[in-house]
C-alpha cells in the first residue's frame, strides 16, 4: 500500500481547527495508569512470556512464598506443589500449600490481590520474594486468561478457623476484589493455601518444574516438598536436615550505598533531630567517631536539623560519606547454606560422583548491600565425562532456570581457568568434563537483571566472590584429580621397572658382550637403584 | 676394560678427524676404519652406563642442547655450530622405557655396522616390532630416540649415516665432469662412474654417500633449485660449456645430496654457487641451510653444512637488472625475511645480506629462477649465467 | 566465615516464642509499594542501567514526547536539544525545547512528576510513548542523582503566560510534588521546555546522541533538530518536507486480540444493553452479521445483558470469536513513513551511496494489533565494501540503538538470504558489502522485548512482513547490481575484442607461415564475425 | 593448402601409430618423426582456425570431454580410455583472449619442436609475460591452458611431451640390468648408459623419455612405492639375484616414470610387478594410476599407463600370511576404499581386487612395505619377494 501523502501544511493548519489537538483536547486524555494494568500489558516482564514458563513462574511465586512464610516463622517447611490438568496442553489448575504460619484475615486480599504490596521491598534482609509482586502477578496472569480467580485458604493456628478466600485484581485500580469469602473445613493445623487456574503447557526436561523443584531442595535442606505431577505420578524431595537456616536480622542502609535522591528523602523523612544522630540511628556501621568524621568532611555542624538540610548541602554529604572509611555492614542479614548441608544435598541429587567439595566465602559488600557467595562442585565417577559442566545456579535459595549466559554466575564459571585443575575448556565456554558446579549468591537484595529474577546483573564484587570460592573448589578438585594420578602412575612405574629393566640388559649384554651372569647382574642392581629412589 | 675403553676414545679421535679430512684415502679403507671408529663409540658408551649400573649410580647420557640459544656462527669455520650446553639424562623411572629404547637402537645400529647393513627410520621403527613391551608405538616416538641418538653422537663426530640410518629421501640428480667412485653392489668391485654419461638421464645420489670417492677437473659446482631449471641447464649440456658440475636440488636438498655436495667440494676443494629463487625462502630455507644449517639441528651442521657455498642468484639486484616478472611477496615471505635479519646470526653477520633482503623487502617482490625464459627460454645459458660468473668474487656471501 | 549451624528443631520452637515471626507480626509489616520506589530500585527496567545510557535515554524520551505531542496538534515540530556539562564527565543538564501545543497547567505536575500517567497506554494508535513512564522516569533519575526537580516551562497560545514549574516525584506516594510555580518570560509562541539535571557520562560514537538524533532525523523526515552538544558545538538536522505524516486515528480493539480476562472486563465496563450492540460498539470490524455470528457460535443469545455473562459464557465467547472470520482491522491507525520520503531521507543521512531503494507493505495484523512494515537499504558507492551492513532499526519512528542481536529487525535481516541478491554473507551473520539496511515497524502496540524499548520481540506475522519487504529491496538490488555488471561485462567484451584479436592473427602467422596481408585479412574477418555476434 | 593439409594427416595417422609401435626403431629416427608429425598436428590445428575465419564462421576447437562419465575401461586395452565424449570450443567474445593464448601456446610449442627445445609449464608461463596483453596473469591460467592443448591434441596421439611441453617433476630412480641408448647432450652421438654401473648412485630418468631405446634381458620390472625399499634392493643388488630392473616410484610416480616404465615394459614385452604399501592409497592411488590411470584425466592414459602391470604386494592377504605390524586404518582411507569398490570402474571389473578390498575393509588395517623389517632386515629378499615370484601367476591383476 502506497503511503498516504500527508496534506501539505496550509491544510493542515486549517485541519488542525477541525482535527488536530490543542493542549487543553490532549489533557482530557490524560490519565492515571494503573500498575496492574501496565504489567498486563507488559507480562513478560514478570516471567509469564509463554504458556510453559508461565506455569513455571506461578509455581516458582507460590513455593518462595511458602518457603520465606515458614522461615520467618521458624517452622520447617513442608510443601506440596499439585498441577491437575482442566484441559491438557492449555489450563491447568496449580495447588500450593504449606505449613506456615497462615496469613491473617485482612492480609489476604491485599497478598493476593494488588501488585506491589508486600513486606520485604523495604527491608534490607534476605529473603527469596522482594518486591511484592510475584504472587498476585500469578493470580493476576490466572485470572487473564481463565477468568478464574485466585483460591487461597489459610489457617493461622489450630484453634482458628480456616478461611477460603475468592480473590481477584481490579487492574484498573490495583485493588483486590473479594467475590466469596468462608469458614471450611481443613485438616491442618497452620498453614496456607494457594489455587490457581491459569492457562499453561507442561513439559518435563530442561526448564521443568520437576527441575525446579529438584533444584530448590538442594539449596534448601531443610524442607520437604512434595509434589503431584498433571499425570498423578508424586515425587518427594525429602529434607536432609531439621534445622532451620539461622534467623536473619534486618539492616539499616549502609551510607555507602545511599544515593543523593534517597539521602534527601531520608533526610526529610527521619525522626532524629540531629544531623548526627540522623547518621547514627538510621545507617548501619555509623557511630559517634564516624558521624563526626561525616559531618566534619561535609563541612556541616553535627548539630544540623535534618529537615533543614539543603540540596546542595545533601550533596557534599554524600561527597563526605564516600571519603569516610566506614565498617562493612554487619552479615548476620545473610544466611548461607553452609558448605556441608551443601554437599550432603548436591550428593542426595547428584548421587554417583566420586567427589565433592565446597566452598563458603565471607559476606562481602556491593553498593552497600552485604552479600554472600557459595559454590559446590561434584566430580568423577558416574558423571558424564564428555559433556559441559552441568551448572546449578541459585540467588537466596531460589534455582535460577533461564538465562544462563546473561547470568554472573555462568560468566565466572567460564571465566574460570579450569584448565589449571586438570580439566579441559575451550575458550568462552563451560568446562568440559564430569563435573557438576553450584553457586549460591546471598543477599539483602540480589541485583537481577530483569524483574523475572532469571539471572545476576554483573557487579565486579560479586564476581570477585564468586571466582575466588570456584577457585577454591578447583584447587581442591586439582588435589584430587591429582591424587588419583599419582596413584595410577605410581602403579605405571612400577611395572615400567619390570618391564623395561631386562630389555636395558638385553642392550648392554648385545653392544658389550657380556655374559649372562653379568646382564643379570646389572638387572638386579640397576631394579635396586631405580625402586630406591622411586621410594624417596 | 680399561684397554677397551682406551681404544675405543683412540677410534673416536680418529673418527673426528676423518670426518673433516681434505686427503683422499681409498674408499674402502676408509670405510672399513669408519665403521670401527663408530663401533667403538656406541660400545663406549654403553660401557658408561654399565660401569654407572654396577658402581650403583644412576646411569647417564650426555647430548647437546638443541636450541637456537646453543648456536654459534663462527664465519672462519663457515657453519652455525654447536654451543656448549649439553642436556644429561639421568636414568629415572620415567625415563626408563625410553632409555632401553635408545640402548636397544645403538644395538641395532652396532648389529647394522657389523653386517655392513643400514635402515631406514621406518625399518628401525618395524624391527622395534620385536622388542616386545620395549616396541615403539608409533613411528613417532622412533623418531624422536634415533634424533637423540644422532645428537648425541654428534659430539663424538659420528652421523647418523654413520650409525648405518640412512634417510627415506631420494637423493638429487647429478650431471657433469664428475667421476664418482663407487663399489659394485653386487661384486664389491672398484667401479667409477661417470656423469657425463648418462645421456638425458642422471646420476642419482645414493642415500649414503660416506664411501664414495671423486675425481673431477670441474671449475665449480652449480647448485640448482628447481628440476626445471636442472634439465634446461642438463639438455643444452651447459654443464660441457662452463666446465662445472650440476646437481638438481630439487627444493630444499636433502640429507644425501647436502653431504654429497659438501664431500665433494670439500675433498676436490672447489667452489660450489647457488643457484635458487629470489625470495625468502630460497635465499633462506634452501641457500642458508646449504651453507651454514639450521639452528634447531645444529649438531648435524658440521657433517651437511657446505660452507664453500656462494651466492649466484637469483638476487634481489637481478630483478632490476633483468627486468625480471615478479610475484608480490606473501605474508609468510615478509615474516621470514624480516625474522633472518632480527634473528638469523648468519644474515645479521653478513652486512650484503643484510642489505639484500631489506632490497628485497623494499620491493615487496620475489622472482622466479626460471623468469628468465621471458626474455628467451635460453637467455639463462646464454647471458645471464656467463654475465654472472665473470664476476663470481662478488657473489653475495 | 563458616556458617552458623542453625539451632535444632526444639530450640526452634522456643525461640519461635521470642523471636521469631507469626501471621499476626508479618502482616504488621505488609506494606502498599509505590511504582516510583518499584522502578527506582528496578531503574535498569527502564534503560537507566548506567550513567551513559541514561544521558541518552532521558533525551529520548523528552525527544519522543515533543514529537508526539506536535504532530498530535498539527504542527512541524522544531525540537531544540541542549546538553550543559554541570561536571564533565558526572553531570550534566538537559534541555529539550520544542514548538508544540504546550500543556496546560494542571497537567504538567502529573505529566512530569507521576509514573504511569498519560494519554496513550489505553488508546489504540501509533504514537512513540506508549507507558506514560518515560519521562517522568527520567525526572525521577535526576531526582535521584542530583537532587534537582523537573524544571518545566511551557506555553500553551501566543496570548497566553509562558509558566515555569519545578517538579519533583513523591517516590513513596508516586505523586509530584511542586516546589515553585511561576509566569517568565518566554519568546515563543507555543512550546513546551524541560530541563533535567542529571548524572551521566557523555560519549560520541556508535551508540551516542548524535547518532540517535541522526538517525530520528531518518524516519522523521517532517521533523529539524537542533542540537548544541556539551562542547558548545552545534548540529542541525534540518527537515526534509514539511509534510507532516497522516493523522492516525484511534481503533477499538479486534477481536482477535482479546484474551478472556479483558473480555470479562469489558463485559463489566460496557455501556451496551445487548450482547450483539457491546460486539459491535466496543471491537473494530464487528457488524451486524459478525456479531450474530459469534453469538451463534457461543451458543449465546444476541440479546443477552453483557454484564450477566457468566465467566463459562465468556469463555465459550472467545472460542466462538476464534472461529468467526473477521476481517482484519483498519489500518488507518498507522502511518509509515513512506517510500519516497525514507529515500529521500537515507539519501540526506547515507549520501554517497550509488543506489537507494524501499519497500512499505501493507498493513498487516498480530494479535489484533494492526502495524506496518519499511524498509529501505542504500547501496554501492563510496560506502564501505568490506564491512558488515549497517542497520537502523525503527519502532514508531524511534531509533532503537541497543540490544540489536535480541530484536526481530536484526534477526529478519540475518535470515535473509544476501547471496541471492550478489551479496556475501557468512551464516548466521549480516550480509558483507556496501550495504546499510533500514527497517520501521509502525503499529498501535509495538511489542518490545523490554520496557527500555530497545529491541522489537519475535511474533511471526511481523518477521513474515519484514522479510517479504527485505526481500522486494533485495530483488531491486539484485537487478541494479546485474546491471551494472552487465555494463562493465560490455565494456570488457569490446575491450576484449580489440585486444585479443591481434594475437589470434599473430599466433596464426606464426603456426602457418601466413603472409602479412593474409595475417591482417584474417584479423579484420574475426573482427566482424565477433561484433556481429555481440550485437545480437 | 590442400595439399599441405593431405600431407599433415598422414604425419597424423604414423604418430598416432608411432604411439603404440612395438617395434624398435633407432632413436634418432624416431625423434625426428615423432616432430614432424607433432608439428603436422599443430598446423593443421591452426588451418582448421584459419579456414573457419576465411569462411566467415566462427572458429571450434574439439576436446575431449574430461569427466569420469567419459570414461570406459576395458581390460583388453588395459587402461581406462577416453569415452566418445567431445567438447567443442567456439571462439566468442568470451573466449577471445583464451583462444588467443591457446593459439599463441601452439605457436611456441611450434617453435620449441623446431629449435629442438623444450620448457617446462613454469617457463611457457613466463615466455608469455612477452605476449602484450595476451600475457597469463598468473600460472594457473598458463597451466589450464596446457592441460586444454594436451587434451586437445591426445586426440591425435600426441603427447604433452611431443609437444616439447616437459614436466617439472623429477624422474624416479633406476637399477638393474638394462642399457638405456640415448645420445650425447653435447654431441648428440649415441651412447649407452649401464644401470647395472651406477654403483651406489642410480640412473635417473630424464624428464623426457620419447628418444630413449633400450636394452635389456631382465625377467620383470619391479616398481617399489617407497625410497627406503628401493634402497634397500638395490644396496643388496637384488637386480642382480632376480634378474629385474627396480625402479623406485617415490611415492605416485611422475609422468617421466610412468612413461618410461611403459615404454620399456612395451617395447621389451616384459612384466611390470607393483611393490607398494597395503593401504587404500597404495592400492588406488599408486597401482591403479600406474596401471589404468585416473578417470579425470583419461585422454593422457594412452601415453601413460602401464597395463601390464600387476600387483605383487603387499596385499590384505599378506598382512595375515606374514604376520605384519599393521596401523589401523583412516577415517580416509576407509572412504577411499570405499569409494573404490562403489565407483571405480577397474575395482568393480576384477572381483578378486573388489574380494581384496573388502577384506581390507574388513580387517580395519593397513601396513606398509617396509613391516617385513619386524622379522629380519632382509626378510623380504631373503623370504617375502622370492616365495612371491613363485606364484607371480596369481598376482591381484
Amino acid at each position: 500500500m502506497a503511503r498516504k501523502k500527508a496534506p501539505p501544511l496550509k491544510k493542515t493548519a486549517k485541519r488542525k481547527a477541525t482535527g488536530r489537538a490543542t493542549a487543553e483536547s490532549m489533557a482530557k486524555r490524560q490519565r492515571e495508569i494503573s500498575v496492574s494494568e501496565f504489567f498486563t500489558k507488559n507480562r513478560h516482564l514478570l516471567g509469564f512470556d509463554n504458556p510453559r514458563k508461565a506455569l513455571l513462574t506461578a509455581i516458582k511465586e507460590a513455593v518462595d512464598n511458602s518457603l520465606d512464610a515458614c522461615e520467618e516463622a521458624g517452622i520447617p517447611p513442608d510443601v506440596r506443589v499439585e498441577l491437575v490438568v482442566v484441559k491438557k496442553d492449555q489450563r491447568y489448575r496449580l495447588v500450593v500449600e504449606d505449613n506456615g504460619p497462615g496469613i491473617v484475615r485482612a492480609q489476604v486480599p491485599k497478598i493476593f490481590g494488588q501488585l506491589l504490596y508486600g513486606s520485604k521491598f523495604h527491608s534490607l534482609k534476605q529473603s527469596r520474594g522482594q518486591q511484592g509482586i510475584g504472587i498476585s502477578a500469578a493470580g493476576m496472569y490466572g485470572q487473564l486468561t481463565t477468568g478464574k480467580p485466585v483460591v487461597i485458604t489459610s489457617r493461622t493456628g489450630p484453634r482458628r478457623p480456616a478461611l477460603e478466600f475468592h480473590v481477584s485484581i481490579d487492574t484498573a485500580k490495583n485493588r483486590p476484589e473479594v467475590s466469596k469469602e468462608r469458614e471450611v473445613e481443613w485438616d491442618v493445623r497452620h498453614g496456607t493455601r494457594v489455587e490457581i487456574e491459569l492457562e499453561g503447557r507442561y513439559q518435563r526436561g530442561k526448564q521443568s518444574i520437576d527441575e525446579y523443584l529438584r533444584q530448590t531442595s538442594i539449596a534448601n535442606p531443610h524442607v520437604t516438598i512434595r509434589y503431584v505431577a498433571p499425570d498423578g505420578e508424586s515425587l518427594t524431595f525429602e529434607r536432609v536436615t531439621k534445622e532451620l537456616p539461622a534467623e536473619t536480622t534486618e539492616i539499616k542502609p549502609h551510607p555507602y550505598g545511599v544515593e543523593l535522591g534517597l539521602l534527601i528523602k531520608m533526610l526529610k523523612d527521619t525522626g532524629a533531630r540531629t544531623l548526627s544522630a540522623f547518621l547514627k540511628q538510621d545507617f548501619s556501621r555509623v557511630g559517634p567517631k564516624v558521624a563526626k568524621e561525616i559531618c566534619a568532611n561535609a563541612g556541616l555542624t553535627e548539630k544540623a536539623r535534618p529537615s533543614r538540610i539543603a540540596r546542595q548541602e545533601a550533596d557534599n554529604l554524600i561527597a563526605a560519606i564516600r571519603d569516610t572509611k566506614i565498617m562493612a555492614p554487619p552479615a548476620d542479614c545473610i544466611v548461607p547454606i553452609g558448605g556441608e548441608l551443601l554437599e550432603a544435598s548436591l550428593k542426595q541429587q547428584v548421587p554417583d560422583a566420586a567427589f565433592y567439595t565446597s566452598s563458603t566465602r565471607s559476606p562481602a559488600v556491593y553498593r552497600g548491600n552485604p552479600f554472600q557467595v557459595e559454590v559446590a562442585i561434584a566430580y568423577g565417577g558416574e558423571l558424564q565425562a564428555d559433556d559441559l559442566a552441568r551448572v546449578f545456579r541459585f540467588a537466596n535459595r531460589v534455582p535460577l532456570l533461564y538465562q544462563p549466559g546473561a547470568c554472573l554466575i555462568t560468566r565466572s564459571i567460564v571465566g574460570t581457568d579450569w584448565k589449571n585443575y586438570g580439566l579441559q575448556q575451550a575458550r568462552g565456554a563451560l568446562p568440559t568434563g564430569p563435573l557438576v558446579v553450584l553457586a549460591h549468591v546471598a543477599s539483602v537484595w540480589v541485583p537481577f537483571t530483569s524483574e523475572s529474577k532469571e539471572a545476576i546483573a554483573d557487579y565486579p564484587e560479586i564476581q570477585k566472590e564468586l571466582k575466588l570460592a570456584i577457585q577454591e573448589c578447583g584447587r581442591r578438585l586439582r588435589i584430587f584429580v591429582n591424587r588419583r594420578k599419582r596413584e595410577a602412575d605410581a602403579a605405571k612405574k612400577k611395572s615400567y621397572i619390570e618391564q623395561y629393566i631386562p630389555h636395558i640388559g638385553q642392550a648392554l649384554q648385545d653392544i658389550l658382550d657380556l655374559s649372562d651372569r653379568s646382564r643379570d647382574q646389572a638387572v638386579t642392581k640397576l631394579r635396586d637403584i631405580l625402586e630406591r629412589s622411586r621410594k624417596m | 676394560m680399561a684397554k677397551k675403553k682406551k681404544k675405543a676414545k683412540a677410534a673416536k679421535k680418529t673418527a673426528a678427524k676423518k670426518a673433516v679430512t681434505k686427503k683422499q684415502a681409498p674408499a674402502k679403507k676408509r670405510a672399513a676404519k669408519k665403521a670401527d671408529a663408530t663401533e667403538s663409540c656406541i660400545v663406549d658408551t654403553a660401557g658408561g652406563v654399565h660401569r654407572a649400573i654396577k658402581g650403583g649410580r644412576k646411569p647417564e647420557l650426555k647430548s647437546p642442547t638443541r636450541a637456537l640459544s646453543n648456536v654459534r656462527y663462527d664465519e672462519r669455520v663457515g657453519y652455525f655450530e654447536l654451543g656448549r650446553g649439553r642436556k644429561i639424562r639421568t636414568l629415572t623411572v620415567n625415563s626408563v622405557k625410553t632409555f632401553a629404547q635408545t640402548l636397544k637402537m645403538m644395538a641395532l645400529s652396532k648389529e647394522l655396522i657389523e653386517e655392513d647393513d643400514s635402515a631406514t627410520k621406518r625399518e628401525a621403527y618395524y624391527v622395534s616390532k620385536n622388542w616386545a613391551e620395549a616396541k615403539f608405538d608409533d613411528q613417532t616416538e622412533s623418531d624422536t630416540v634415533m634424533d637423540d641418538i644422532e645428537a648425541m653422537f654428534s659430539l663424538e663426530g659420528v652421523s647418523r649415516e654413520q650409525l648405518r640410518f640412512r634417510p627415506e629421501e631420494h637423493g638429487g640428480s647429478v650431471a657433469g665432469p664428475l667421476l664418482v667412485l663407487d663399489r659394485d653392489q653386487r661384486t664389491g668391485a672398484r667401479i667409477t662412474v661417470d656423469c657425463t654419461a648418462q645421456g638425458s638421464g642422471t646420476y642419482g645420489i645414493p642415500h649414503s654417500v660416506e664411501d664414495l670417492g671423486f675425481r673431477t677437473d670441474a671449475d665449480f659446482i652449480l647448485a640448482i633449485e628447481t628440476g626445471g631449471m636442472f634439465q634446461r641447464l642438463h639438455s643444452h649440456a651447459y654443464w660441457d660449456r662452463a666446465n662445472c658440475i650440476l646437481v638438481g636440488l630439487g627444493g630444499v636438498p636433502t640429507r644425501a645430496t647436502r653431504r654429497f655436495i659438501r664431500r665433494l667440494s670439500d675433498e676436490k676443494n672447489i667452489p660450489v654457487y647457488a643457484f635458487v629463487d629470489c625470495d625468502p625462502y630460497g635465499i633462506s630455507n634452501i641457500y642458508r641451510t646449504l651453507k651454514v644449517g639450521s639452528g634447531n639441528a645444529a649438531h648435524i651442521n658440521q657433517f651437511f653444512c657446505v660452507p664453500r657455498a656462494r651466492f649466484l642468484g637469483v638476487t634481489p639486484q637481478d630483478i632490476i637488472d633483468y627486468d625480471l616478472p615478479t610475484h608480490p611477496l606473501k605474508e609468510v615471505d615478509i615474516k621470514r625475511a624480516k625474522d633472518a635479519l632480527k634473528n638469523d646470526p648468519f644474515f645479521k653477520r653478513h652486512k650484503r645480506w643484510s642489505a639484500a633482503l631489506e632490497q628485497l623487502l623494499a620491493m615487496g617482490k620475489r622472482a622466479e629462477q626460471q623468469a628468465f625464459a621471458k626474455h628467451t627460454l635460453n637467455y639463462v645459458i646464454d647471458e645471464y649465467l656467463p654475465a654472472k660468473l665473470r664476476q663470481a668474487s662478488k657473489f653475495l656471501p
